[in-house]
């Protein structure tokens, strides 16, 4: 039972830490139409820097919030690029940020070399009801659970949330209200770079970073936000909460060869059977 | 007229090439040619047929460890080279009933993972040699005639390619190709003509793997190894930036696009590994240089090279200054 | 020819088409009108097979359809031009209405990839069709345009050469006339008399009552998902409970 | 109100537009006629500002409302969500004067606009229009698929709107006959240049015209 | 031999193809560092048999075709190859190097490469089954009779690593009471240590190599798991080290004797060693780890077998390799004709982390002074 709780606990920390990363997917896709194949490198940009502050002598806290915001200038550079020009389509935006993930590479390596890095968190761990989880982890699902009921509420419930919305449901229409798509387009990349940071700060403790470590973590990360159709936050949380509790349930139940295989292979179920249930004249309704 | 004739130069170009190059223009040239074919697939399902695969770096693999493994268990190369190609396409028709429900992003995610999972079992799986992957693949023969010769895949390579993009042309240029670019818009108009929805989509679907499991059999002959190391996910997505870089629902925006993403690549690499670099010089200079060209492509020619070049050509220009409403 | 019995369909609660039976005889053209929402597009989608019917039984010309895909009906004779315009993208007006030619032609991608006899014959048979096509809804001269930067007007044209080209045996139009002008209306007007003439079945919805009633030989109303009137055209217009539920102090 | 003068607009190498001038003074109603392909809803798109005109100028007094073709909502949200975000720069966030104009629309607040019937949308459309508090609207195809009787509503309520508040309306319309009983003057656009133009009284005796618009199957 | 190369009395030109983008980018750049270093320094002697040494570096992209590629481009221009750190790689070369006659000295550690032997293919790494064996060793001088082991399914080092183990175990009646495979993406490894916990092992070792290797040593120690923590020689480095800060104190790292030069008595191993660590730490800034070990030992390799051939003709080189006895950083490397990877488990050390450096068990200790005494 408390191996089952520990394996239990420990899956929602990790999927909590690919939910970060989608929801920084989810806010862009959400308001631009565009799937942002450098979520990822917010996140590295983000741990890299917290790395090198606390190595500099900064303190805790200051370096944490100093990452996430060069991670949301980030966010911001790579929207200039993928969205600030006109007349570029979502597919063409797409492959702009898998070049902005590779320039950044180049970036990186220059700043930070191409060793992993690492930073500490919050050591030990705790006992809840006999499971053991890292204190670390703790962190994780705490910012995860409040990220997740601000962006919740902030789209559900907020006029600019839904008017970030409308942008991407329907761009022209956007445009005949008198929104300004572009500048609203480059508000979610920084918000997404920002979501990005947070992960960033929150995993480098768990796991080294280094410069491509983006592709890592945006395979999980693109798997729960595609559960959540790349635009809803919650449904994003629970695909991610699926992956992360399979992944430790697998290692827990004797197949740790085949976390891959049964995280995504049941992802892939989930998706079918509800696609199944969809009929194409209600997606294409205009 | 000017089609056939740029048709024909091509064509003797493409002929004359693998004579003239020496071996290690010859490698990249056969890489090419290979990358290409693949790309086509990707063109004809994505550019055409309106579905996404972040996957196709998974047929390739079929096709190549189909016929590794026939060439290692005796089976006549020319044998494992004709079921390359039928493996994978046998292979994408069995996932593709569930996976092509799914569309969009989803079928993106569904293809990714479908590669992941593959490539995680073939490193896994004692038949596939695990990881390290299956070694001394025998050269290509037909009958006494073995491909020794770089020049012999090279000729392999691109008589597969012309194979695949002139199957392609024939096949968007008629009914069912009109039904696949119809479905890639809408589904329910489509269907309302008579199309077959989702028969056509699976159909589109082997035949791209076809595609992909062709290249991945001639891969495997002159590589003579294969292993999951070599197809890596990055894979999958390089070739839709190739496809898009070329223009999209282009036959000749694929090869081009393969061909200049290729190009690109070793000419970096060459100017990267002169001597008295600094020591990080090869990795930022081939990242840094890479991404810039790619982005500043796709964002100055958003349909692609060959569509840039034809408009250009033909003084058409049909880009219109509003996005078209949805 | 095409018989409905008790078809419903909801959505989340909410009845689209609840409980309607209806039969279209040979050759008739069924004029069906009803207010915004009643469920008109919702009773073309389930007669097309692009809903399934929650409860009820389609045939169509002696055939159980309502668990037939989309594109059998579509085969068995039947072609929709929908109200939201859907044009094939990336086509041009031409191919747009080749693709209407699906359903009666048959080279598949192996007679196209070899270019067998078989797909050269499909291929003479589809472009003379899709020509003669164009010709009739007045297209001929927009014919190697792209498809999606048509005016209004000329989508709907578009659409109707793609279904005419079935050769149906039953056409559902789902506001054809909407976005046309005087002349383009009388047009249309004048190609419906023509297919009627020749025997084809119409279902035709319709916001011009002047339109439908000049064309219908029999009018049906839905509101609320069902049927509230059936019957010659005239009658249905007087029909108190139509003039207020529908028509308003505009008639 | 609206003064467009010598305005050329054109997609790549299509002119759409040539040399159009038009003027609608303040408290105006202009009807808008002309072919399929006239080039009607470019106008409408280039007063809108969605459009970059190629030369000529644009000038419009007070704030415009568009009521695009083709309905364009918010697919994913809800008809609520779509009114409110109507009111994107009026600061107009209270849609219950919509819903008193169109009560259909109560009963449709939550459900999402995407999946609404075509005159539902148009509807939707229309309110949102409205949620601008526009003092110049452009209506690009008022009566699409509407039913009868709400198409008379809505042609009395511009009435009312126009007469009580001075709302400036350009309204192009595929059933002329209500657009002449509306408006004052009309334009007649022709592949892109301006035909005719003059009082609606006058047009509609205008062979012409009135063969073209006024005649066939039009109620 | 085949034809190219170089003739006369220009540079003798050596091949390096090496991981410098993709994946294995890390340990790539520092076997690049590694065989620069060694071209320096022979060059600084005069060079080889009067001739300046010059390196024809490509980049693999840490893909087998792109090994291929670049292997292609340079054959013709080279006198021998140092070969890619992936092994994927080094395989798709292989038989390609072989059939040229073009000798091969590879930075991977796959069994795979010398089983069986190809005459022109050398390995210059420890292979896993010597890592597995040496620490089977270690466990049963410790008197320790069960263990668990984890191992990274996805990467051949330790796939291998593990099979050796589990094969050698009995011989050093060693019990494997957890065999748990994890994958390279793994974040998690708490299901792990649930494991061990419940399981009877008086030691755990974990084989992986890059981010697993940090992310599990982190959560073993927030864990609070007692039973002690063997990493394999992967993690022997800066790489593992920095990103562990204080959390690696005390920790149980294998790796090769020139990671713990500075403890060996005087002589001829721990000289050789610092002719390579001490010019690295100046230029670098800090210590050279394993990768770049094995690409200066593979250097030395290459460059005493021409001293020896006297010639740049392949097929003496290839024979002065197959003869070769020599200490490098690695330790004392002899091939021959029927032993392609020439080195033993003597060479590989067993540490401990102390104040952030790998410093010798007791039990290490004595066993290098004995093989750097037996060895000169
Ligand atoms: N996919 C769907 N999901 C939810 N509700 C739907 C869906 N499709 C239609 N509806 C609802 O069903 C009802 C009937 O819609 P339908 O499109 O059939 O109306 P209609 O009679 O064609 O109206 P109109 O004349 O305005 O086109 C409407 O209230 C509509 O909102
Ligand atoms: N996005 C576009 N790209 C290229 N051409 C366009 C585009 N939109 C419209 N056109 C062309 O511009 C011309 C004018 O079109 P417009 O839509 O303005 O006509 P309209 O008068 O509104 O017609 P309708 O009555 O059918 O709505 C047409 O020839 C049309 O084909
Ligand atoms: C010891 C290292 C050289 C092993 C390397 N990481 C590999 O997996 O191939
Ligand atoms: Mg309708
Ligand atoms: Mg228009």
């Amino acid at each position: 039972m408390s191996a089952f709780l520990t394996y239990l606990l420990n899956g929602l920390a990790v999927g909590c830490a690919i939910a970060l990363i989608a929801s920084g997917l989810v806010v862009i896709h959400r308001v631009t139409g565009v799937v942002n194949f450098a979520q990822g490198t917010f996140a590295v940009v983000a741990g890299l820097c917290t790395s090198s502050l606390l190595g500099l002598g900064f303190p805790h806290g200051a370096s944490e919030v100093t990452a996430v915001l060069a991670a949301a200038v980030a966010g911001l550079l790579t929207g200039l690029a993928a969205i600030g020009k006109p007349g570029v389509t979502p597919l063409s935006s797409l492959i702009v940020t898998l070049g902005v993930g590779v320039l950044a590479y180049a970036v990186e390596i220059v700043l930070w070399g191409d060793q992993p890095r690492s930073a500490p968190g919050l050591a030990g761990s705790v006992t809840v009801a006999g499971a053991r989880i890292q204190t670390q982890y703790l962190l994780v699902i705490a910012v995860t659970a409040l990220t997740f009921v601000a962006l919740a509420i902030f789209f559900g419930r907020t006029y600019l949330g839904k008017a970030l919305t409308a942008c991407a449901s329907n761009p022209y229409a956007a445009r005949v209200v008198g929104m300004d798509t572009r500048r609203m387009g480059l508000i979610a990349f920084a918000l997404g770079g920002l979501l990005g940071g947070i992960a960033g700060v929150l995993v480098t403790p768990l796991r080294p970073i280094s410069f491509d470590t983006d592709v890592t973590l945006i395979v999980n990360g693109f798997a729960a936000a595609v559960f959540g159709a790349l635009t809803r936050p919650v449904i994003t949380l629970l695909g991610a909460l699926l992956l992360g509790v399979a992944e430790t349930m697998a290692a827990g139940y004797g197949y740790g060869s085949h976390q891959l295989e049964v995280a995504l292979g049941l992802m892939l179920v989930v998706m079918i059977v509800q696609a199944s249930r969809r009929s194409a004249i209600s997606q294409e309704s205009t | 007229m000017i089609r056939l004739v740029a048709g024909v130069l091509v064509a003797a170009v493409t002929l004359v090439l693998p004579a003239m190059l020496d071996d290690s223009a010859l490698a990249v040239y056969i890489l090419l040619g290979l990358a290409a074919m693949v790309t086509v697939g990707v063109s004809l399902l994505m550019g055409y047929a309106g579905q996404v695969s972040l996957g196709q770096g998974a047929f390739y693999a079929i096709g190549a460890y189909t016929a590794a493994l026939l060439a290692l268990g005796g089976v006549p190369p020319l044998a494992g080279l004709i079921a390359a190609p039928l493996a994978a396409a046998l292979f994408s028709l069995v996932i593709g009933m569930p996976l092509l429900r799914l569309r969009g992003h989803h079928l993106a995610f569904a293809t990714l993972a479908m590669q992941l999972i593959l490539l995680s079992l073939a490193g896994q799986l004692e038949i596939t040699g695990g990881d390290i992957g299956l070694q001394a693949i025998p050269q290509f023969s037909v009958g006494a005639f073995e491909a020794g010769s770089a020049a012999a895949y090279a000729y392999m390579a691109w008589g597969g390619l012309a194979l695949v993009m002139l199957v392609t042309h024939n096949v968007v240029t008629s009914r069912p190709g009109r039904a696949l670019r119809a479905l890639a818009t809408s589904e329910t108009a489509a269907a309302s003509s008579g199309v077959p929805v989702g028969r056509y989509k699976l159909v589109v679907f082997a035949l791209s793997a076809a595609f992909a499991g062709l290249a991945g059999g001639i891969y495997c002959f002159y590589t003579g190894y294969v292993a999951p190391g070599s197809f890596p996910v990055l894979i999958s997505i390089q070739y839709i930036v190739m496809a898009v870089v070329g223009g999209l629902g282009t036959i000749w925006g694929a090869v081009v696009g393969a061909g200049a993403i290729t190009l690109l690549v070793q000419g970096l690499d060459q100017l990267a590994g002169l001597p008295g670099m600094p020591s990080y010089a090869p990795s930022v200079l081939s990242y840094a240089v890479y991404a810039l060209v790619l982005i500043v492509v796709v964002l100055f020619m958003p349909h692609g090279l060959v569509p840039a070049i034809t408009n250009r050509l033909s003084r058409k220009r049909s880009e219109a200054p509003v996005e078209t409403r949805s | 020819m095409l018989a409905i019995t008790g078809v419903s369909r909801s959505f989340g609660g909410v009845y689209a088409v609840r409980d309607v039976s209806l039969t279209v005889a040979d050759g008739e053209v069924c004029g069906i009108i009803g207010p915004n929402g009643a469920g008109k597009s919702t009773l073309f989608n389930l007669i097309t097979g692009h809903l399934a019917a929650d409860r009820g039984e389609i045939s169509f010309l002696g055939h159980r359809v309502d668990r037939l895909p989309p594109h059998r009906r579509a085969r068995l004779g039947m072609s929709i031009v929908f109200q939201a315009a859907r044009v094939f993208r990336g086509m041009t007006v031409r191919e747009n209405v080749m693709v209407g030619l699906h359903g009666r032609t048959g080279a598949g991608f192996v007679s196209a990839a070899l270019r067998l006899p078989r797909h050269r014959r499909d291929e003479r048979l589809i472009a003379a069709e899709a020509s003669s096509a164009l010709e009739r809804v007045g297209l001929a001269d927009w014919a190697s345009r792209p498809a999606d930067r048509l005016p209004i007007g000329q989508q709907r044209a578009l659409q109707l050469a793609r279904a005419l080209c079935a050769r149906p045996r039953l056409l559902l139009l789902d506001e054809p006339a909407s976005g046309l002008r005087g002349e383009e209306r009388e047009r249309l007007a004048v190609l419906v008399e023509e297919l009627r003439a020749g025997g084809l079945t119409i279902l035709l919805i319709e916001h011009d009552v002047a339109f439908v009633t000049r064309l219908a030989d029999r009018l049906v109303v839905l509101d609320l998902g069902q049927v509230i009137a059936d019957g010659p055209p005239a009658e249905v217009r007087a029909d108190p409970l139509v003039l207020a539920a529908y028509l308003g102090h505009a008639s | 109100m609206i003064d467009v003068r010598d305005l050329v607009v054109s997609y790549g190498t299509a002119t759409a537009l040539e040399h159009v001038t038009l003027n609608v003074g303040k408290g105006e109603m202009v009807a808008l006629l002309g072919p399929n392909g006239a080039g009607k809803s470019t106008l409408a798109n280039t007063l809108a500002g969605l459009l970059k005109p190629v030369s000529g100028t644009v000038e419009i007094g007070g704030r415009l409302a568009l009521i695009p073709e083709g309905r364009q909502l918010f697919p994913d949200l809800s008809v609520a969500d779509n009114l409110a975000l109507g009111g994107w720069r009026s600061g107009e966030r209270d849609p219950s004067f919509v819903y008193d104009l169109l009560p259909r629309l109560t009963s449709l607040a939550r459900r999402q606009a995407g999946v609404l019937s075509g005159g539902e949308q148009q509807m939707v459309a229309f309110g949102r229009a409205m949620m601008s508090r526009p003092s110049v609207l452009v209506v690009d195809e008022l009566s699409l698929g509407l039913a009868p009787n709400v198409t008379a509503d809505l042609a009395d309520h511009l009435a009312e709107l126009n007469r009580s508040q001075g709302l400036t309306v350009l309204l192009i319309e595929q059933n002329a006959r209500l657009a002449f009983d509306l408006c004052q003057r009309a334009y007649v656009l022709e592949a892109g240049r301006v035909g005719a133009e003059g009082a609606c009284a006058d047009l509609a005796e205008d062979p012409r015209v009135a063969g073209a618009y006024l005649g066939g199957a039009i109620t | 031999g085949n034809p190219g190369g170089s003739g006369g009395d220009g540079p003798i030109k050596v091949g390096l193809i090496i991981s410098l983008t993709g994946n294995y980018t890390p340990l790539g750049s520092e076997d690049k560092k590694a065989v620069e270093l060694a071209v320096e320094q022979v060059n600084a002697q005069g060079g080889l048999l009067g001739r300046k040494v010059e390196l024809v570096t490509r980049d693999d992209k840490t893909a087998p075709d792109q090994g291929i590629v670049a292997y292609n481009q340079i054959k013709g221009e080279i006198d021998a190859l140092i070969g890619p750190v992936f092994s994927n790689s080094a395989l798709a070369v292989e038989p390609l190097a072989q059939r040229d006659k073009m000798p091969y000295l590879s930075l991977a550690p796959a069994q795979e490469q010398v089983e069986p032997i190809k005459s022109y293919i050398f390995v210059t790494p420890a292979l896993s089954s010597m890592y597995a064996e040496r620490y089977l060793q270690y466990i049963q001088a410790q008197g320790i009779k069960t263990i668990a082991v984890a191992w990274d399914s996805k990467s051949a080092y330790s796939v291998s690593g593990h099979k050796s183990m589990v094969a050698l175990a009995p011989k050093y009646n060693v019990t494997i009471a957890v065999d748990e495979p994890y994958e390279t993406t793994n974040s998690d490894f708490s299901a792990m240590f649930q494991h061990v916990r419940d399981s009877a092992a008086e030691a755990l070792v974990f084989w992986g190599s890059g981010a697993p290797g940090v992310t599990a040593a982190k959560q073993y120690v927030a864990s609070g798991l007692k039973t002690p923590l063997f990493l394999t020689a992967s993690q022997a480095s800066k790489l593992w080290l920095e990103p562990m800060g204080s959390a690696a104190e005390g920790m149980t790292v294998q790796s090769a004797i020139g990671v713990v030069g500075e403890y060996l008595p005087a002589g001829k191993q721990k000289q050789v060693i610092e002719q390579m660590a001490t010019p690295y730490q100046q230029k670098h800034g800090y210590p050279p780890p394993q990768f770049a070990q094995d690409g200066y030992s593979a250097s030395l390799l290459l460059f005493e077998a021409i001293r020896k051939a006297n010639s740049t003709d392949k097929t003496k080189i290839q024979q002065a390799l197959e003869s070769m006895d020599l200490i490098t950083p690695n330790g004392r490397f002899r091939y021959s004709p029927t032993d392609h990877s020439g080195l033993s488990p003597e060479f590989i050390s067993v540490n401990t982390v102390k104040n952030g450096k790998f410093v010798p068990t007791e039990w290490a200790m004595e066993q290098l002074t004995k093989t750097v005494t037996a060895s000169g």
